[in-house]
């Protein structure tokens, strides 16, 4: 049924409208008693609205115009939302909603400037809309600059380190956005237009050299924006300084804006057969395994950065990294299966991840620190938030009950299918980094000593606890019954053109080995509560203990000694792969800036020469010089 | 009353005669002559408008001076180009009217030869005619820059004067070169005859040797090492004027040289590759530099690096583009400077002024984001012409540039962001805060009212530009205009 | 026991000290006797010039009947191969005496051990708090003055043994000798 | 009903073989110590006597919860690990499935310990899953180049694919040195010596048992006979060619098992990096180099 | 000292006492199985509190091979099921065997090695040494000899395991049923506050073993001082640190 509306206004324009009203209404009401409420009202309707779009596109609509048009100096632009929009168009009004909810509560009444936070959560939404429905190159290129300026705004009010973080990462997205605009002007070049099918037109007569280049700016500019390993040291320290639920919400869909694009440039617009097309001459590498090499890097290195880290959130958002190694590793495999993973590792990730960081940013809230050397014990006094965290990293880490195993195991399996051993064994590696660093989370933040100052420490609010544990049911619901997440990405798979995955409710059934997670999880379930069984009805009743009647070679534990091993969890690890961090991407990092510097210096020292007449007179000889001797410069 | 071509002269004339009658009645008062410098300005600024009319219709309004014809005639030719610069040079006057502590009857003099200078400068259709306007503007430059009566202003202005001079000369020479090769100085007769007299080494050596002469104003790459110290000594409201439209006068005249009398691809070639370095070497210096004044003085080099480029780009495009840019630079680089007027010293000293004057902070985040090229923001809608353009133009050079623009912008961003970083850090407990009187941001907020107005209504703005560049990158149409019975 | 002769090479180092009394004993070792005072200078001198660096032990005899405590320090030379006791007495009631830590480090545990177990002070010892008995608050139970069995007798209490098997024995006549030396009643 | 049957009966045969695995691995150290060994029925008596213990102390409901989680999540790997005769639900999970199932009584028992805030305990889990880093790195080398060169990653196909030709067809016979590399990280699996430090009584007091007493020692020991059952049964299936019947599917699991406890007993225990190092240049080369033979085919 | 000189009952001869509820024919068949498990599987606490030690490693490995009959060492209390006290007990070892008995998991066997654990032994009348052991701990088999051999050992496990099976070693019943006359003797030589971080009462309560001398003068001393959330660690006592109970 075509989404009935008041006037001839599409529901894209509809959304846009209530983006746009949010981010105006917030600004001014944000800190307002009830503002935090009207801000979740507003998420609620953009993802209503976003749900309705769906069931649209579902019934059949190839995509939703939006009566939004543009028409500056000849260049027409226009804003249409097609299904691979509307997937991250579900994530970002799903997770600005969840944010938005988490916000409302008493942590945001906590906050100093509550009002900033909300109108930048609405502006990060309206632009992330925008972009998401851009009609042609230009639309997409002002988009991108929108979202990437929107997150800077949102990143930079916490002040301190985050202001240091933010402009580091402002400079990335501006050399970013640089690279896509070169793109979008080589392909104005080829095409004579931005349009996309304008490029798509031109894409056949195009030489392999331009191909080349399109493809390197455009993985390269996007490729920031997703922190893909050479550009990857701004996402963390920006994405944790960011205060509470704005760094949930850039975490879970932020750096997925990046991925969009790429898929949108690199597989719609210049589709995987041409991809496959671009060799390296005498080697047979093709482009997408450079950049699916890229993405295994990406998987890896950052996790096992993230393993060393001692703060929660920094710990999160390396990990935040590495899983957008997964997802573009995913894709890059152009099998229906690969696709059907990557896409639906951007959806999982999404859910676990967001909860994962309100629940850290819970603990924040009560105890006042996120260094995990500082806490310890706080499943006694804090069992909600823990259970959050738990199923997050069981998400996370990729293990059965929870939705992140399926996605993971479907990009195993079309790595093993396609032969690309190598790959995936670098995923596999990844994920058992993943599990020890998401382990040494867990314990060093609610396992072992309760340190004596959070004794009296209280559960985290229900407005907290509860958007948590609703996004982590929502991860173990998926993880149950993947076939409703995946009937999300059939419409993005769909609209990328590559053919959809035969699923049903339970996974998915294949020749080589089918998953049926009803099974999995049922027995798995059941075999718990087997276990349960087992455990209260064989042996007597359980007498449960204070934490210092523990065993510790005949001494006397009291609370004045501190004994939670917490510190260096992995001492072993530590020593053998301590040395291979070299930060040579850092060193590299910093080369450009002195670079930068070096040359400032040498034309600062140009204008300041005091005898410029002779300076000019030389000048003039050798521009003569040129003339004289009728040498054509350029033409 | 409708004004007619006669008119066109009023522009230059008015203030010439009330610049030299000031000094008498500055001798009754000073009031008197202030009131009649301001009047006479005004007067200029109306006058301009009135024109547009007539020049939008016929095209453009041209008068021989005596009734002579071509060869000998010195004519005006005013086109709604010359027009605007004109008006936005009245206007600029107005807007930046010197401080109480700087002004003195012999300052309203400069300010007058100033503003007939460079109306002058802009309207004349005479290659000689533009000379001596040139040194008109230029001497009231001089006289300008050392009225802040500090040390570091006098020795910038006569290291100015000296270079000033030296291209002066250069300027001469290329005349020379023209008019013992064409004959004739007049610019429409010269456009005709560019097509057999000026090509070949001699018409490039008098390209080049003219090019270095304007480029002095203009800023061009190798002969603007004034720049810095100039706009860092002088008073900051008359740094605000140079900046802002002074130097763009001269960049129009190189522009007259390139459509009318240059065509041939050296040229445009050798404009490029000063306009190119001249970029890289603005923003990578603005990167250096700890003063704020200087920072803005680098990167309007920079900016008058980027018109260079544009302005060598064939065709109406490249044109449309170079304006666009003008424009662009000569509403926001006077607001940069009204903010530097306080925000003086070292840039580090800055912490936490954004706190204590929000206005002027968010000001300054506006014009960057401007500047820089974030849509939907004029200065990028400039921007995307001079690259649409250059792609369109093609060739390895254009190319190269693109990139280096590409590659000085995210330069640019970061040295501005950083000062967005200081000015929002936390102050120190010590300083006294630098706190803006509203008179002080006045003509900042308009500037930034003016590029918000242009934000919205970018479309209408777009079309009247791109036919204005049409009009003026039409060598023939100009030619027509000027000769009667176009021989 | 072969020979009783001072060996030379002690009798040159230690003759000047006033009232020092020089005993070979049987093997490598020799005893010497000195005044209170006089002490650290012996070590310091066997120590310098002999390199008697090994402090080996340092007991305390205690002497109820002449109210005196007796200090045995035991020092070895890897160069001699000989082992020197340096006996000297100090009285009972003040029970103080100086400490050789600057000379001997491992003094330091013997004096604590010797305070804890006589209530000998040593001043200038680094660390004279409790060292084995923490949780002993009695009197330092070395002393001969301290009657163990009076302590054990009141604190700890015993099982009257009476096993059924002894019972017949004795009904017999014979069990155990209880007016022998100290066997509990 | 045969799917009853099977969830029914697949743990509970895990279970006995477990035991009788158990009893072997304890016979076996007795007979090189030169000594006459538990009896049959040590095991049981061991994990009856944990169980009937009067009082049964709990740090806390994550604690239980822990061995909950340990003993469902190997009674799910069981019933996904097909054996003859008993295919249970392999049809519904692979074996990267069964590989990650199998982590989630690790984790489930890493957080129990966690519970107990015993130091000892969280440095015995902290040293078991860098050991479970390092073995699980040939391993998967090893899972992916088998998956690679049977073609499918469904159990039961691999096995059929192994039983076609007799052993001629059987993994270890098709890829020699895959399977010798599986085998060495079959044995780190198992945390015998030389890869015992997470459990090292002399250092960190049995590391993750230290607070495990009554029934959650005695779950723990159950999960040690499910333990050895599942390794040594995935080995089997994925190199030695799976059971026809039982009659030689069973000497083959205890070979498996054999191998490895004849090799713990006779060494020392690695330091943490000792074992990190070992498992990453030797059983990875080798591993490797089958890859590499494998894909060459 | 301290004035509580403890009073000692006459000891009565601890026997199998039967359970509160008359127990069904199906628990008395699980509890026989149970015990016959028992008697075959006993863990023994490696923790050599005395000379006596050196006497278990023959026992347990290659000569005399303990295994046989299901005796094994381990590592922790927890997990352990019979405490060895090998030869004399110092009053510092016994803070260490009390808390280590406390945390032992019933049912639980205490073997008193040599004569020292009777009567005080060759210590008789040493002021360090703790002359009876059941004064402080309730045991469950001594053995004579100073130090008994490896066959003496053997014969003490056997003896257990024929008292085990039969149901009758339940000592530690004793330690709950009389936990306040163990107090006392504990307090009068370790001072009033001597308490361990394991609750023992708690236990009691929690598994129905509260006799009438569970609870009585000394228990309330533990209450009054015992309070396990103790913050800071008074000086000496024990050694680093008082304990610590988390009030639930």
């Amino acid at each position: 049924m075509p989404f009935a509306l008041p006037f001839d206004m599409t529901s894209l324009d509809l959304l846009m409208a209530i983006a746009a009203a949010a981010t105006v209404l917030l600004y001014l009401f944000g800190t307002a008693r009830l503002g935090g409420y009207l801000a979740t009202l507003l998420h609620g309707a953009a993802l209503a609205v976003t749900v309705a779009m769906g069931l649209d596109l579902a019934a059949g609509a190839g995509a939703i115009p939006s009566s939004l048009r543009l028409t500056v100096l000849g260049q027409q632009l226009a804003w249409t939302l097609d299904g691979l929009g509307w997937f991250f168009l579900l994530l970002t009004t799903g997770a600005a909603f969840f944010s938005s909810w988490y916000m409302a509560g008493e942590w945001g009444r906590v906050q100093q400037r509550a009002r900033i936070q909300h109108g930048t959560l609405a502006l990060n939404v309206l632009t992330m809309v925008l972009l998401l429905s851009a009609g042609d190159l230009l639309g997409l290129f002002i988009g991108w600059e929108f979202v990437s300026w929107a997150a800077f705004a949102m990143m930079i009010q916490a002040g301190g380190p985050a202001t240091q973080a933010a402009y580091r990462y402002m400079l990335y997205a501006l050399a970013g956005a640089m690279a896509l605009f070169a793109a979008i002007l080589v392909v104005h070049g080829a095409a004579g237009g931005f349009g996309f099918d304008q490029m798509r037109a031109a894409l056949p007569d195009m030489s392999t050299g331009m191909l080349w280049t399109l493809f390197a700016l455009f993985a390269g500019g996007f490729g920031v924006k997703m922190a893909l390993v050479p550009t990857h040291l701004w996402q963390a320290p920006a994405y944790s300084y960011t205060p509470g639920a704005s760094s949930a919400f850039l975490n879970a869909v932020s750096a997925r804006m990046g991925l969009f694009a790429l898929i949108l440039s690199l597989v719609k617009l210049i589709g995987f057969d041409t991809l496959a097309g671009l060799r390296i001459p005498m080697t047979g590498i093709e482009s997408t395994d450079i950049l699916a090499w890229v993405a295994a890097i990406t998987m890896v290195v950052p996790t096992y950065i993230a393993l060393m880290q001692t703060d929660a959130r920094m710990l999160l958002t390396w990990h935040g990294i590495g899983q957008g190694g997964y997802m573009l590793l995913g894709i890059l495999v152009a099998t229906p299966l690969g696709v059907a993973g990557g896409l639906l590792h951007v959806f999982n990730y999404a859910t676990y991840q967001m909860a994962l960081i309100l629940a850290v940013f819970a603990v924040i809230h009560r105890t006042g620190t996120a260094d995990l050397d500082e806490l310890g014990g706080l499943i006694t006094r804090m069992p909600l938030t823990y259970v959050a965290l738990l199923m997050g990293i069981i998400g996370l880490a990729g293990l059965p009950p929870m939705n992140g195993f399926v996605s993971k195991w479907m990009i195993y399996k079309a790595l093993i299918v396609t032969q690309q051993p190598l790959l995936s064994i670098a995923a596999f590696v990844g994920t058992l980094g993943t599990i020890l660093s998401v382990y040494k989370l867990i314990h060093n933040i609610f396992l072992g000593q309760l340190r004596v100052e959070h004794r009296e420490i209280r559960e985290a609010p229900w407005s907290m606890t509860l958007p948590m544990l609703v996004l982590a049911g929502i991860g173990f619901v998926t993880g149950f019954a993947p076939g409703l997440a995946l009937s999300i990405v059939d419409q993005a798979q769909a609209a990328m053109g590559v053919a959809l995955l035969p699923h049903h409710l339970g996974g998915v059934v294949l020749a080589t080995g089918s998953l049926n997670m009803l099974w999995v999880v049922g027995v798995l379930v059941g075999a718990i509560g087997v276990g349960a069984l087992i455990f209260y009805v064989l042996g007597n009743r359980r007498f449960e203990t204070h934490q210092y009647d523990n065993y510790a070679g005949g001494h006397f534990l009291s609370a004045d000694i501190r004994y939670h091993f917490s510190h260096e969890f992995y001492p072993g690890l530590a020593r053998v792969i301590g040395p291979w961090y070299r930060g040579w991407v850092v060193r590299m990092e910093h080369g450009l800036g002195v670079l930068a510097e070096v040359s400032g210096d040498l034309w600062h020292g140009v204008f300041r020469a005091a005898y410029t007449p002779l300076y000019v007179l030389i000048v003039a000889v050798l521009g003569l010089f040129w003339a004289g001797g009728a040498g054509g410069f350029g033409s | 009353m409708t004004l007619t071509a006669h008119h066109v002269v009023l522009p230059v004339a008015l203030p010439l005669l009330v610049a030299f009658l000031l000094p008498l009645v500055g001798r009754l008062s000073d009031g008197l002559a202030r009131l009649l410098a301001q009047l006479t300005t005004l007067a200029v600024a109306v006058i301009a408008l009135l024109l547009w009319p007539a020049a939008s219709d016929g095209g453009a309004l041209v008068s021989a001076m005596g009734g002579f014809a071509a060869p000998i005639g010195i004519v005006f030719y005013a086109d709604k180009l010359a027009l605007m610069f004109v008006v936005a040079l009245a206007v600029g006057l107005l807007l930046f009217r010197p401080r109480r502590e700087h002004d003195s009857t012999k300052v309203q003099t400069l300010w007058l030869l100033l503003l007939a200078g460079g109306s002058g400068l802009v309207l004349s259709g005479d290659l000689f005619n533009i000379f001596v306007f040139y040194e008109i503007t230029a001497v009231a430059t001089y006289g300008l820059g050392a009225s802040a009566h500090t040390g570091a202003g006098y020795g910038a202005s006569l290291r100015y004067l000296l270079l000033s001079a030296l291209g002066s000369a250069f300027a001469l020479l290329g005349i020379a070169l023209v008019y013992a090769a064409a004959g004739t100085l007049n610019l429409a007769d010269l456009s005709q005859l560019a097509g057999e007299r000026l090509t070949g080494p001699m018409g490039l050596t008098a390209f080049v040797l003219m090019v270095l002469g304007f480029g002095v104003k203009a800023e061009l790459f190798p002969v603007n090492t004034w720049v810095p110290e100039v706009y860092t000594a002088a008073p900051t409201r008359v740094t605000a004027v140079l900046a802002g439209v002074v130097s763009k006068l001269a960049m129009v005249v190189i522009l007259r040289l390139l459509v009318l009398l240059f065509q041939d691809p050296a040229a445009l070639g050798f404009l490029l590759l000063l306009g190119a370095i001249g970029v890289a070497a603005g923003e990578l210096a603005a990167f250096r530099s700890r003063d704020l004044h200087r920072t803005f003085a680098y990167s309007s080099i920079a900016q008058l690096g980027l018109m260079a480029v544009a302005f060598s780009i064939p065709g109406h495009a490249g044109v449309l583009a170079g304006i666009a840019v003008a424009l662009h630079h000569l509403v926001v680089k006077p607001a940069f400077f009204v903010l530097a007027d306080r925000w003086r010293g070292e840039i580090a000293g800055l912490t936490g002024a954004g706190r204590t004057s929000p206005l002027a902070a968010g000001l300054f985040v506006l014009l960057s984001l401007s500047i820089i090229g974030i849509p939907p923001l004029p200065g990028f809608w400039a921007k995307l012409m001079l690259f649409k353009a250059a792609i369109d133009a093609g060739g390895a050079g254009n190319l190269t540039a693109v990139a280096i623009i590409l590659a000085a912008t995210v330069i640019e961003a970061a040295y501005l962001f950083r000062v967005v970083g200081i000015l929002y850090g936390t102050a120190p407990a010590g300083r006294p805060p630098l706190r803006f009187t509203l008179g002080e941001l006045a003509p900042g907020l308009l500037l930034g009212a003016v590029l918000i107005a242009a934000t919205v209504s970018v479309a209408p703005l777009g079309d009247g530009l791109t036919a204005m560049a049409a009009d003026s990158a039409d060598a023939a149409a100009y030619a027509s205009r000027v000769l009667p019975g176009g021989n | 026991m072969k020979q009783a002769q001072v060996p030379a090479v002690l009798e040159s180092v230690l003759h000047e000290i006033p009232g020092i009394q020089i005993t070979p004993k049987e093997g490598s070792r020799v005893r010497v006797d000195v005044a209170p005072g006089a002490l650290p200078a012996i070590l310091e001198l066997l120590k310098g010039q002999l390199g008697f660096m090994h402090l080996s032990a340092i007991s305390c005899i205690d002497w109820p009947q002449t109210d005196e405590f007796e200090l045995v320090y035991t020092v070895w030379s890897h160069e001699q191969k000989m082992t020197v006791s340096a006996h000297v007495t100090i009285p009972r009631d003040p029970g103080e005496y100086v400490s050789v830590y600057d000379i001997h480090t491992p003094a330091g545990f013997f004096e604590r051990d010797i305070h804890e177990m006589f209530g000998v002070r040593f001043d200038g010892s680094p660390n004279l708090r409790k060292f084995i008995l923490t949780s002993w608050n009695g009197p330092p139970p070395m002393l001969k003055s301290f009657d163990t069995l009076a302590y054990v007798e009141e604190t700890f209490q015993w099982v009257d043994y009476r096993p059924e098997w002894l019972r017949d024995i004795e009904a017999k006549g014979g069990g155990i000798d209880s007016e022998g030396e100290g066997a509990p009643s | 009903m045969t799917l009853l049957a099977d969830l029914i009966l697949m743990p509970l045969v895990a279970f006995v073989v477990g035991l009788l695995l158990v009893l072997m691995a304890r016979r076996v150290r007795a007979k090189i110590e030169r000594r006459v060994g538990p009896p049959f029925l040590q095991p049981v008596y061991d994990i009856v006597k944990l169980y009937a213990k009067k009082t049964q102390v709990s740090h806390g409901v994550m604690h239980d919860l822990a061995i909950m989680m340990l003993l469902g999540g190997f009674i799910t790997a069981e019933i996904f690990l097909p054996v003859p005769g008993l295919d249970g639900l392999a049809e519904h999970g692979d074996l990267i499935t069964l590989v990650y199932i199998m982590m989630v009584p690790m984790l489930g028992l890493a957080l129990g310990v966690g519970s107990c805030a015993n130091p000892n305990g969280s440095i015995g889990i902290s040293r078991a899953l860098t050991a479970m880093l390092a073995y699980d790195v040939p391993y998967v080398v090893v899972i992916v180049g088998a998956c690679i060169s049977y073609g499918t990653t469904n159990l039961i196909d691999i096995v059929q694919i192994q039983q076609q030709g007799g052993p001629a067809t059987w993994g270890a016979a098709t890829m020699p040195i895959l399977a010798f590399a599986g085998l060495l990280a079959t044995h780190g699996m198992l945390g015998k010596e030389p890869f015992e430090i997470y459990i090292a009584p002399a250092e960190i007091a049995t590391g993750p048992m230290t607070e495990m007493s009554g029934k959650y020692m005695g779950a723990l020991f159950v999960m040690q006979c499910f333990q050895l059952y599942t390794v040594g049964v995935l080995y089997t299936t994925m190199f030695l060619g799976g059971g026809e019947n039982w009659l030689f599917f069973l000497p083959k699991v205890f070979a498996v098992i054999f191998i490895s406890v004849a090799v713990t007993n006779v060494y020392g225990r690695y330091k943490t990096d000792d074992v990190i190092r070992w498992m990453w240049k030797w059983p990875t080369g080798i591993a490797l180099v089958g890859l590499a033979l494998v894909m060459v085919r | 000292m301290s004035d509580t000189t403890p009073v000692i009952p006459d000891q009565p001869e601890v026997c199998r006492t039967v359970d509160a509820e008359e127990r069904g024919v199906w628990r008395r068949v699980m509890d026989r199985f149970a015990d016959h498990c028992r008697a075959r599987s006993l863990f023994v606490l490696h923790y050599c509190t005395g000379c006596g030690a050196i006497e278990l490693p023959p026992t347990i490995t290659s000569r005399f091979d303990m295994e046989r009959v299901g005796v094994s060492p381990m590592v922790t209390p927890r997990q352990a099921d019979i405490l060895l006290i090998t030869g004399y007990l110092s009053v510092k070892t016994l803070k260490r065997v009390i808390l280590s008995y406390e945390q032992m998991q019933s049912p639980k066997y205490v073997l008193g090695f040599g004569s020292c654990t009777i009567n005080g032994g060759m210590y008789w009348n040493s002021y360090a040494t703790v002359k009876r052991l059941d004064q402080y701990i309730p045991a469950d088999g001594f053995i004579a000899g100073c130090m008994p051999r490896p066959e003496a050992v053997q014969q003490v496990f056997l003896d257990l395991m024929k008292k085990i099976d039969a149901g009758q070693a339940n000592a530690w019943q004793d330690y709950y049923l009389n936990y306040d006359r163990y107090l006392g003797n504990q307090m009068a030589l370790f001072g009033e506050e001597w308490h361990t971080p394991v609750d023992v009462i708690a236990e009691a309560e929690h598994y129905g073993y509260v006799g009438d001398g569970t609870r009585g003068r000394f228990t309330e001393i533990l209450d009054r001082h015992a309070a396990y959330a103790l913050r800071d660690a008074p000086e000496d006592y024990p050694e680093r640190g008082a304990n610590e109970r988390l009030l639930p």
